[in-house]
């Protein structure tokens, strides 16, 4: 049994959760993230009750910009897109197809952590807006830092994915593992969405 | 495992139309989730007043949200009952965090 | 709300009676014997609660006692199967519905003090005037207590007087960690919490005496030794008080001569962090009224042994982790001594702690205390023009005025 | 490795066993081990704390020492002993009790037992390095940013590493009991220790996070500058506080709820009768994990959020009073018409009953807000804690583990000297913390090193002191009862106590598979519904067939030891970040093997089951 879920072809309609190991590693999986959802909600918190404790330093209004919020938000929004494609093409069992979606959901993640590096670089250097510059600017950083944290991490476990299964295509032990990685995709995406609706747009408004 | 190769193929067919169908669904929402972002990228360019763009925003975001849980995740297919009683609680106490930190970290 | 609770007066001497035989520790310290309005209503909700918390354990230790010698195995008996009863609904129902009953009756007086301890807003005469308030800044620091009275210009450190049958209004500051001012016997605590946002808090004393106050949060090594005293007088006694405290300089001379030399060492080596009169400066203690204290640093017996000993070293073992290890002064034996020979001439006039112990109750309005009250329209709910631009002069006073906006503000919600 | 259970070799290759174990009963043996160390450790924290409180103005140890003692105390006594004592509980019999193999993540299981150790290690080792965090277990801001020296780095960065490992050994149990339930267990067939046991990995699901971020941000603020709690540069020391406690008030309740569980095993059991109300019991579990998230601000009332937010949270804790009232008559309802034997997890079990009401009432006195300026931080608030959680949670241990201690070990503990236990404990626990509650009111705040003369609070505490070294002896007393027992090794058949549930009805201790054959389930204490109505026996609920096994692995304890290495490369930086590289690259490492290298577990093989009956699993 064990060394059938090595083998590829022949797959149930949902792969991901045909195992025992599978459904657990599933339903693990989202129980984690609504662990996530409260460890979101927290620095979410931390960020609004010192949204405005600037103290000396640069507000919100001096150093958001909304251009590049808007493309990374596209960028991200893409990726979440892409990587429902690969999951599609996981269900009808074309590995190649996956592995191709998966790459670029791989390459918009890079560019968008690119651009948050860029962001980030941006702000210290033009505007001195930096960590330690103020409560307000720790709040920031670690909140979007987070974020940006959780997407690095995404992206390796991504590339992680695909470099070990490349050759060995599709089976009922790496599919938990594709799918669940996406998942995270998404998740990292739905955090992103109140990342700008709560940091970038409120704090424009 | 299974010899029926017939009623396999049959199966396989039914799924993968069924899947079109579902990945149809999710272009649309892809294309819904674009506009709401331009909607309130918009409405916070156009400078429309606070009272008024806060909610708004909030409400696509929360939205948007919705979209991807059931959608892009799948939330709204059978089997993830649990995961939606586990992220409905993890909302639940996400509220409460962000609500009291947001308001009586003073008072 | 006292009638209501009248009812269960028979009850209640039943229970205060247990709680006071059980001992309830020193008048002057115990929240069982409350000598403030604060104390005595919650000492009220407390014996409220504690009856209906008696009631339910009482039942429950019927029934527990009853089950347990009923249906124990007495041994040599015969092992049988016991009915498997699957619930009851009537009674699971009975066990649901009647502590939701008894918790609603703790949480109507709960909610009605939480409001009424939250409210600053000035007492009214029978009249319906209003009344000044005496508002007093408090500041925690490691490990003492520094108090200034708004308006009056009159600080001090450690121990602070109040008029009784007055409310007196705190403003509470910390200036490093977070500490909690507990005056057990006259009302709850309240956190002293650091920049951005005052406590407001009020006290209100029944009986004159020493009442001994306690830091109740972590605040470092010391926590257990950052204790002051709430000394109340008569309001006669009180205004006298504040006017003996308004004349004193750190010019005044005193007579002796080794207390001069005195005088001039602390000026040398003390004045920077410590202050006498009405100076804002609160690096260390205020020393106006040093001579009258009930205790050396809040917590020592006040006498000249223990004085050389804390100049000496600082109170580096008396209180660990004080900041004054840090000053930077260098003093013989003989200097100290002069010093402590200047400092116990520092007592401003005839109220002192033992007014509040064995003093004559002298009433008063303590109208003579704001005689600028008219002009300056300090309560301006009457006097709706009465502009707290004009009054700005001092940062503290603006802010404290805003808090209390935003607290009434809250209230009305 | 072989598909056959591994013969045991001397020491070293048994160490290697527990070093590589997957094996959720040998991680429950883990946890137990881990948990009465420090355990034993908090008890001596706790007995310098009152010997020098035994006199008023005792200089015995210093202020500092005595605040890192007292914070030490409350910290290992959460963290490090009632956590892992009751995951110890729930690793040993939760997936017994719903018939599984095994639970559902074997890895993350013995994952989370090394990073809780390791973590805990990593909190103790500060004692040698300059000093243990002196700030309270609650390291209120701005205070802990204050703090002198590393030692609330130490706190932060170790409960970091212990938190992670608790989390996901939550979220293990959860997916236990949601995937791998045995046919004919549905929910409202699961014991209520599985129950308990699962609403509390809920709530650790939860509360964790907040304690994760609330720690991020503490070791950001001391170690890199950031400004979260210090108010010069805006910052605001209430988050921690609330962050602290969102986390903080649902931990109690993680603690309670399966002791809670564990006496309503304890109590059916000995009264011989089923459990009055199971359903209502359910309810009430949940309502009060519920209820749970809605009031950590009772902790906060003297904060001075104002009388509205004060008055919520009050009405709130209040209501938590019914659910847990709704418990305590449902046990003396099973009670009630029972049989009752007093054997000793019953005494421990009828012991907390009168113990856990008082620390409910005064829960209750407790949450009126107005009320409380008066019991905050006083030792009327220690008084209370100690009630509930000595009362509840530590007897509830000590319950839990002498009734399943034959199940984990195979062997009986004394029974005698478990009661002597039981009556030193319980009397000196009550000696030690009954006159605490009028302490506190006499006016004597609680984490004080010295209490001042002539203020009458000497008597009670010398009581207290009194008190707190019969605890100890019996304390003692177990200890003593635990290694007799183990060294005699008289051996028990599979169910000593004549209980009612599926973790009795497999030998005693049970084979590393579990089940041979998974259990059918038809009713609620499926074993005695078999007792009652047949031979006593489970029915198998497949035929038998070959077992899948997870595979040991050494990779957790090197991960885990990847991050305590690390911890402290990030906590002393400079030329101890190569330390952090290291830590932190034996972490990533190690997490990249294990995704790299396909890990399928192995299978028993049918034939290879003993021939022989009597290993207890479904004859």
């Amino acid at each position: 049994m064990a060394d059938d879920m090595l083998k590829s072809g022949n797959l149930p309609e949902h792969p991901e959760r045909a195992t025992l190991e599978g459904s657990n590693k599933f339903m693990g999986f989202w129980f984690f993230l609504g662990g996530e959802t409260v460890l979101f909600a927290s620095l979410f918190g931390t960020f609004l009750a010192l949204r405005n404790s600037n103290a000396e330093g640069p507000a919100r209004e001096d150093v958001f910009g909304l251009g590049l919020v808007f493309i990374m938000t596209i960028i991200l929004l893409t990726s979440s897109l892409t990587s429902v494609y690969a999951m599609y093409h996981m269900r009808n069992h074309s590995f190649k197809k996956m592995q191709l979606w998966l790459g670029v959901t791989v390459a918009l993640g890079l560019a968008f952590l690119g651009f948050e590096i860029y962001e980030f670089v941006h702000y210290v250097h033009d505007y001195e807006f930096g960590f330690r510059t103020s409560a307000f600017g720790s709040a920031f950083y670690t909140l979007v830092g987070f974020h940006g944290a959780h997407v690095a991490f995404g992206l390796l476990w991504f590339i992680t994915l695909m470099i070990r299964n490349n050759k060995r295509g599709l089976n009922l032990y790496n599919a938990p593992k594709f799918y669940i990685a996406s998942l995270y995709w998404h998740f990292i995406d739905v955090v992103w969405v109140f990342i700008f609706t709560v940091v970038y747009l409120m704090g424009m408004v | 495992m299974a010899n029926h190769s017939n009623i396999n193929d049959e199966k396989r067919e039914f799924y993968k139309s069924r899947n079109k169908q579902e990945m149809k669904m999710q272009v649309y929402t892809f294309v819904m989730m674009i506009a709401f972002t331009l909607v309130a990228f918009g409405l916070v360019l156009a400078e429309v007043d606070a009272m008024f763009t806060i909610p708004i925003i909030l409400v696509l975001a929360g939205v948007q949200v919705l979209f991807q849980l059931y959608y892009f995740m799948h939330m709204n297919t059978a089997g993830h009952e649990w995961p939606a009683a586990m992220i409905y609680s993890g909302i639940f106490a996400a509220a409460l965090t962000v609500l009291a930190l947001a308001t009586i970290v003073w008072w | 709300m006292k009638g209501w609770m009248s009812r269960f007066k028979a009850v209640f001497a039943l229970a205060v009676l247990a709680l006071i035989l059980s001992g309830c520790g020193e008048p002057f310290l115990s929240a069982l014997q409350p000598r403030g309005d604060g104390a005595e209503q919650i000492f009220q909700l407390m014996v409220l609660s504690v009856v209906i918390m008696l009631f339910v354990f009482v039942v429950v230790m019927i029934i527990y006692v009853f089950v347990v010698i009923k249906f124990r195995r007495k041994k040599g008996q015969e092992d049988f199967i016991p009915k498997q009863t699957e619930g009851n609904h009537a009674l699971e129902t009975l066990w649901t519905v009647i502590p939701i009953i008894l918790l609603l009756i703790l949480a109507v007086p709960t909610v009605q003090y939480s409001f009424e301890f939250a409210d600053v807003s000035p007492e009214t005469t029978a009249e319906g005037d209003e009344l000044d308030q005496i508002w007093i800044d408090v500041t925690g620091k490691q490990y003492w207590w520094h108090f200034e009275y708004q308006d009056l210009e009159v600080s001090t450190s450690q121990e602070i007087y109040i008029p009784t049958d007055r409310k007196v209004y705190l403003s509470m500051i910390s200036d490093d960690v977070i500490h909690s001012f507990w005056v057990p016997s006259i009302q709850g605590k309240m956190d002293v919490n650091p920049t951005g946002n005052r406590n407001e808090m009020h006290l209100h004393a029944q009986e004159e005496g020493v009442y001994w106050g306690k830091c109740a949060e972590l605040c470092g090594p010391s926590h257990s030794l950052m204790d002051f005293k709430v000394i109340a007088v008569s309001p006669g006694e009180f205004e006298q008080w504040v006017e003996e405290m308004q004349e004193v300089s750190e010019e005044d001379v005193p007579e002796s001569e080794t207390a001069q030399d005195g005088q001039e060492l602390f000026a040398d080596n003390c004045l920077a962090c410590h202050a006498v009169g009405s100076s804002p400066n609160k690096v260390g203690p205020n020393l106006t009224s040093f001579a009258d204290r009930v205790n050396l640093a809040g917590v020592f017996e006040m006498n000249e042994e223990n004085l050389f000993e804390w100049i000496d070293t600082k109170g580096e073992d008396m209180k660990p982790g004080n900041l004054m290890v840090d000053a930077p002064y260098d003093l013989n034996e003989e200097e100290i001594n002069n010093i402590i020979e200047y400092l116990m001439t520092l007592s401003p006039g005839e109220i002192n702690p033992d007014s509040a112990e064995n003093g004559v109750y002298q009433d008063s309005d303590l109208s003579g205390l704001f005689p600028e009250e008219e002009e300056e329209g300090e309560d301006s709910e009457e006097e709706e023009d009465g502009d707290s631009e004009d009054n700005g002069d001092e940062e503290e006073q603006e802010s404290e005025e805003d808090s209390e906006e935003d607290s009434e503000e809250n209230s009305d919600e | 490795m072989s598909t056959t259970a591994n013969n045991k070799a001397g020491f070293g290759s048994a160490l290697w066993d527990y070093l590589t174990t997957v094996d959720h009963k040998k991680i429950a043996i883990l946890y137990l081990v881990a948990g009465m160390f420090f355990f034993i450790l908090g008890g001596l924290q706790a007995m310098l704390i009152r010997i020098q409180l035994i006199s008023p103005d005792n200089e015995f140890i210093s202020a500092q020492f005595y605040n890192e003692v007292l914070t030490m105390h409350g910290t290992t006594m959460i963290f490090l002993a009632a956590m892992p004592l009751l995951f110890a509980l729930m690793n040993a019999v939760l997936p017994l009790q719903i018939g599984a193999r095994d639970v559902a993540f074997p890895f993350i299981n013995a994952l989370g037992f090394w990073l809780f150790f390791f973590g805990g290690i990593f909190l103790n080792v500060s004692w040698f390095t300059g000093g243990a965090p002196d700030v309270g277990w609650t390291a209120y801001a701005p205070l802990s940013l204050f703090s002198e020296g590393h030692g609330v780095d130490y706190y932060a960065i170790g409960l970091q590493i212990s938190g992670i490992g608790t989390l996901i050994g939550g979220i293990n149990f959860i997916v236990t009991v949601v995937n791998m339930r045995a046919p004919g267990m549905t929910y409202m067939r699961m014991p209520l220790f599985t129950w308990t046991a699962f609403i509390a990995s809920v709530l650790i699901l939860f509360a964790f996070p907040a304690l994760t971020v609330g720690l991020f941000l503490l070791t950001f603020d001391r170690l890199f500058g950031a400004h979260f709690f210090n108010p010069d540069m805006g910052g605001n020391v209430i988050i921690w506080e609330h962050l602290f406690w969102i986390f903080g008030h649902p931990e109690v309740y993680i603690l309670i709820l399966p002791a809670f569980g564990v006496f309503s095993e304890v109590i059916p059991t000995f009264a011989k009768k089923r459990l009055f109300g199971y359903s209502s019991m359910v309810f009430a579990t949940v309502l009060i994990a519920f209820l749970g998230f809605m009031v950590w601000a009772h902790h906060m009332f003297t904060v001075g959020l104002g009388p509205i937010a004060n008055s919520i949270f009050a009405v709130a804790t209040m209501a938590i009073a019914v659910p847990t009232g709704i418990k305590i008559f449902n046990w003396l309802f099973t009670l009630w018409g029972g049989s009752i034997r007093m054997t000793s997890p019953m005494v421990f079990a009828l012991g907390f009953i009168p113990t856990f009401t008082i620390g409910g009432m005064t829960g209750v006195m407790l949450a009126s807000s107005a009320a409380d300026y008066q019991y905050h931080d006083s030792y009327f608030v220690v008084a209370h804690f100690h009630y509930v959680i000595v009362g509840g949670v530590v007897l509830g241990i000590f319950a839990g583990l002498i009734y399943w201690w034959p199940k984990m070990f195979g062997t009986m503990l004394n029974e005698k000297l478990n009661h002597w236990f039981f009556w030193l404990f319980f009397f000196g626990f009550h000696l030690t913390f009954f006159f605490q509650h009028f302490l506190g009111l006499m006016g004597m705040p609680r984490r004080y090193w010295k209490f001042l003369p002539d203020q009458g609070l000497d008597l009670f505490n010398l009581i207290s002191t009194i008190g707190a070294f019969f605890m100890a002896i019996g304390t003692i007393v177990f200890l003593y009862n635990v290694v007799v027992t183990q060294m005699k090794n008289v051996k028990v058949g599979p169910d000593p106590w004549d209980a009612r549930t599926l973790e009795w009805a497999i030998a005693s201790p049970p084979p590393f598979y579990n089940f041979k054959q998974l259990p059918l389930v038809r009713g609620l204490d499926p074993l005695w519904i078999e007792k009652m109505e047949n031979n006593g026996r489970m029915q198998p609920a497949e035929p038998l067939g070959d077992v899948h096994m997870p595979n040991n692995s050494f990779v957790p304890f090197v991960m885990s030891l990847g991050l305590f290495i690390a911890g402290f490369g990030v906590m002393y930086q400079g030329g101890m970040w190569i330390l952090a590289g290291i830590g932190f690259a034996i972490t990533a490492g190690s997490l990249l093997y294990r995704s790299i290298k396909d890990d399928l577990g192995y299978h028993i093989h049918k034939e290879d089951f003993d021939k022989e009956e009597g290993d207890g699993s479904n004859g």
